[in-house]
């Protein structure tokens, strides 16, 4: 009988296990609000006990007791090792000694293939047809931080051959993209969407499919992508244990905050 | 900034004197936490027009003010109250309907500008966006920068690293100062001299509080001076800066304000849901800021109940399983 | 860096561990107040050579080192103990014997150049200098500079404003940044992860300790995780950037550490008796370093009756009516 | 009977009470150690009651219940306003508000006649005959704030043509000097000596000799000054009051730490 039978699970729960799996033990974790957050929860609940979780507002290594709804949620302040400020935060990611040691978890309206991400507007930037947040900490993390690792809702609309507004680098145009443009180096290593895990090429710095979720083809992915996306290296990705389901509804989100709210 | 000795005012006198139509506005706080939101509501009362607003991550706060039809142009690095508006609905409508000029910088380009202001330097540098279209693509125009003297003309410069590749970087991009008319900041306590202790995350507003010509700190506890410096490693301001001192308890609702009270989901959501409709928003503007006399007569007309499982558990400094899902 | 969760070791094994011969070192502390004495001594003891010192404006710590022949190079703004010793001697003999190479930058300056570290830019602006000797005249000449892959190959530079007058400010001084092979501050609570709390002024030891790519922290009290915990605002430094813990009580004497002792007028005067005379000074090594195991040692060794004297009032942090003056 | 009579005081009275004369109400009075933090004092207890003792340290408005012998001595951490460090000190003296407010009180081991100062080193820069302790602050107070007051012992090697070192800046060279130069405007006041008050011409910027203590000559003042001293201006100085020395010796500086210690 196979495993994935014996409990059902969300996609966004799938997708904060499949982001959780990512962060190493001893990692600095920079996430944001919703499902990033509880991906670093996650991580740190399950996989990865030595590392921390950082926040763009300054509080570093949070005790988390309850969800927070914004990363500058008083309940980010509670018992943690120090409450600084942003210029504090950023400066951790900019430093080379910290900054190394930091994966930022992030998300954005689109992504092209070199992982670079919009999260400020669709259409003519000064008079959009949609318009988001912006960056907030997004484009410092993107451009500071070792790795980085992207939530994306899989549709075609948002990822695209060109964003409309180019607002925090991933690989920018290729394996020399970040150093031509003055950046460190380091950039993004998986964008987890609702129907699989991509990751990018070693050489071309191209995003290509790593895995596909259990009852998702290859060709569906391709067909939710505005680009050609190379699948030869997909595989069957392994779903989220009882165990890693178990920790991530009761101990990260006992109230459902995020796994059962619409995005 | 001055030297009087009783800075304690009234936010009506405060704001009537220290923000009039056209001035360049920075607010403290981030997203949905220690907002000023008090004197936000006293701008938009006072039906300030054309204001040039500054704030890095800012939501309930810079939302109302555009709202309010309080604000001509923002610059600012993200405008969300996290999951009660991942992006802000009314800042959205402005920017969409083309009422609203933005520049747009990250959220450490924005505090780098706040900090130069506060330290006295015309720009500070940093590796952020270089590639990105946040260099590339200017908001204001740049006749416009050319223009307004109080506007550099320049968004930001990039220059080489005068020192080789010393630290490793070869480039940056260096940000231009902010240096506000007026700042105005929340805090859970502060003398009547100005003397200033923020609880919790500072977030920018230290860096705001420096960089402004005027300075004007709401408190949620108006304390002796004597308390404030038995324990002055605490303190973030002092009063060199401070221009007005108002007591406005509940001063940042329905924003939290750590070990006072939590942010109020229930309004944030029926905000949310007033903001997305025009008739809806005029009658909530109507109801909630424009037939009330003050901060007190909002707080007042609010339900009680709900205001006192708000207040913060005295160990975490929040409202412990506040009910926080739903509309 | 690491992320251990027991950081605290001895002084013997960190020093000997973090602070090889050449290292470039930055202390904290400032003239006569928390300066990692133990660690200076223990670097002395351990007879390290030819280090590269950076401080701002460390008196005790400083002059001891030069003192005990540890250091080849110093970059600092101000050599001198207050009122104790105005130029600090060891520092002065070795700069007029021609021992000593010194750069020499203001106060700020350095405290920018460690901030730039912190930061993780090459450089910070500033408006100090211009115009002065500290613009034009280099202590370190430009061959070693190009020579030492570990110095920036200029002192400073100048640019004009890229954005024209912005901030009245036409053009700007740019200091390099430094990122010290290790750091060591003295500070009076800390726990074994290494997260810190400065009481009193924190002078620029937070920028030192950051920017630094080890860190070592001695501290007053060893204190458990929990107690740093609970009030995380008052806290500084977090066991991100934290290498060693040791627990040395009396670890910043003969210096002060604010509420917990006052600097020993006594100690000083006779140190500078000493330090003003070769054969005295070759005594004084021999007698309070090199024949001695450790701090504890030291301690042990120093008048009881004088370190009662030294005890920190608990009102005002500092050792109320002690004798001051004279000899 | 002349008031000076009926009482005796040192020079280093004099010279303390001098420059709190020069404190204005409201100032925000940057000190160092010994008489300039003993003026300080006096100036926020006699004529400036509403001054603001300010060290480069970091403590603004200390209590200062006994007399510091170092600007980072525990005794102005005691209730202060706010504990901060170096980088927020230094950063309210470049700050365009607050830094105009700013009178920062100097010594130093030579200067000239316009009023540009030498700490460092006398003789050759990288092997001098004599090091001295350096900049420390005085470089960043004499580039940033609005006026400075400096402390000299009035001696022929400290009055020069040309500074061995020059550590902080002055008028530079003139009236344009600190704009080419590219400093803000302010720069030097006063400079008060064991033998009188010189101040700065308002078109030359050069110094002149304003005041002579009682018993000294405009001629002995000459002799002892490397340079030019246009005495044209010069009156007596009134000497301090009965009331301005009980005050300094009462309430600053009752220990004699700085009154009557060899400086």
């Amino acid at each position: 009988m196979p495993e994935k039978d014996r409990y059902k699970y969300s996609n966004r729960e799938m997708m904060a296990i499949a982001a959780a799996r990512e962060v190493k033990n001893g990692d600095i974790v920079f996430c944001g609000t919703g499902i990033s957050m509880l991906a670093a929860m996650a991580a740190k609940n399950i996989n990865a006990p030595l590392s921390t979780i950082f926040f763009e507002t300054g509080a570093i290594d949070a005790k988390l007791e309850e969800l927070p709804l914004a990363v500058a949620d008083s309940r980010v302040m509670y018992k943690t090792a120090v409450n600084g400020g942003l210029a504090e935060a950023f400066a951790t990611m900019q430093n080379r000694f910290t900054g190394s040691r930091v994966v930022g978890i992030l998300g954005a309206a689109q992504i092209d293939i070199y992982g670079n991400l919009n999260s400020t507007a669709i259409g003519d930037y000064r008079q959009p047809d949609v318009r988001f947040s912006g960056s907030g900490g997004a484009c410092d993390v993107a451009s500071f931080v070792n790795r980085t690792i992207i939530f994306m809702q899989h549709e075609k609309r948002k990822f695209v051959k060109k964003l409309d507004y180019f607002t925090s680098p991933g690989w920018i145009d290729g394996p020399a993209g970040r150093k031509k443009a003055g950046l460190p180096p380091g950039g993004p290593a998986a964008v987890i969407t609702n129907l699989g895990v991509m990751r990018f090429d070693r050489n071309s710095k191209r995003m290509y499919l790593a895995a596909t979720y259990p009852g998702i083809t290859s060709a569906e992915i391709q067909a939710e992508t505005g680009f050609d996306l190379d699948s030869e290296r997909a595989e069957e990705f392994t779903p989220p244990t009882a165990h890693e389901l178990r920790i991530l509804r009761e101990r990260c989100d006992p109230q459902g905050l995020i796994l059962k709210t619409p995005s | 900034m001055n030297s009087r000795d009783d800075k304690v005012t009234t936010l009506d006198r405060a704001i009537n004197l220290l923000v009039p139509d056209g001035c360049h506005l920075s607010i403290g706080g981030f997203t949905i936490n220690r907002n000023p939101m008090a004197a936000v509501y006293e701008v938009i009362r006072q039906r300030k027009k054309e204001l040039h607003l500054y704030a890095h991550s800012n939501g309930q706060g810079v939302d109302e003010l555009i709202g309010g039809g309080c604000v001509k142009r923002l610059e600012i690095a993200y405008a969300g109250s996290g999951r009660f508006a991942p992006t802000c609905i009314r800042f959205r409508k402005a920017v969409e309907n083309g009422t609203l000029e933005v520049e747009d910088y990250s959220n450490f380009q924005m505090t780098l500008r706040f900090m130069a202001g506060a330290m006295g330097v015309p720009f500070l540098p940093t590796r952020s966006g270089l590639g990105t279209d946040i260099i590339k693509k200017w908001g204001f125009s740049e006749d416009l920068r050319t223009a307004d003297e109080k506007l550099p003309d320049r968004k930001l410069a990039i220059i080489d690293n005068p020192f080789g590749n010393w630290s490793e970087t070869p480039k940056l991009v260096l940000v231009p100062a902010i240096n506000p008319d007026v700042t105005i900041i929340h805090v859970q306590q502060a003398d009547k001299r100005g003397n200033a202790r923020i609880q919790g995350l500072t977030f920018a507003d230290v860096e705001q509080a420096k960089a402004a010509r005027h300075l004007i700190i709401t408190c949620e506890e108006l304390v002796e001076e004597e308390f404030m410096r038995q324990e002055p490693d605490r303190n973030q301001i002092s009063f060199l800066n401070v221009d007005a001192v108002i007591h406005i308890p509940w001063g940042a609702y329905p924003t939290a304000c750590y070990r006072h009270y939590d942010y109020d989901p229930d309004h944030l959501n029926r905000y949310r849901a007033a903001a997305a409709d025009e008739f809806r928003y005029r009658t909530y503007l109507e109801e909630k800021v424009f037939n009330l006399k003050d901060h007190r007569e909002f707080i007042a007309q609010t339900n009680s109940e709900q205001l006192k499982k708000l207040i913060a558990d005295p160990e975490t400094g929040y409202a412990k399983a506040l009910k926080r899902s739903g509309e």
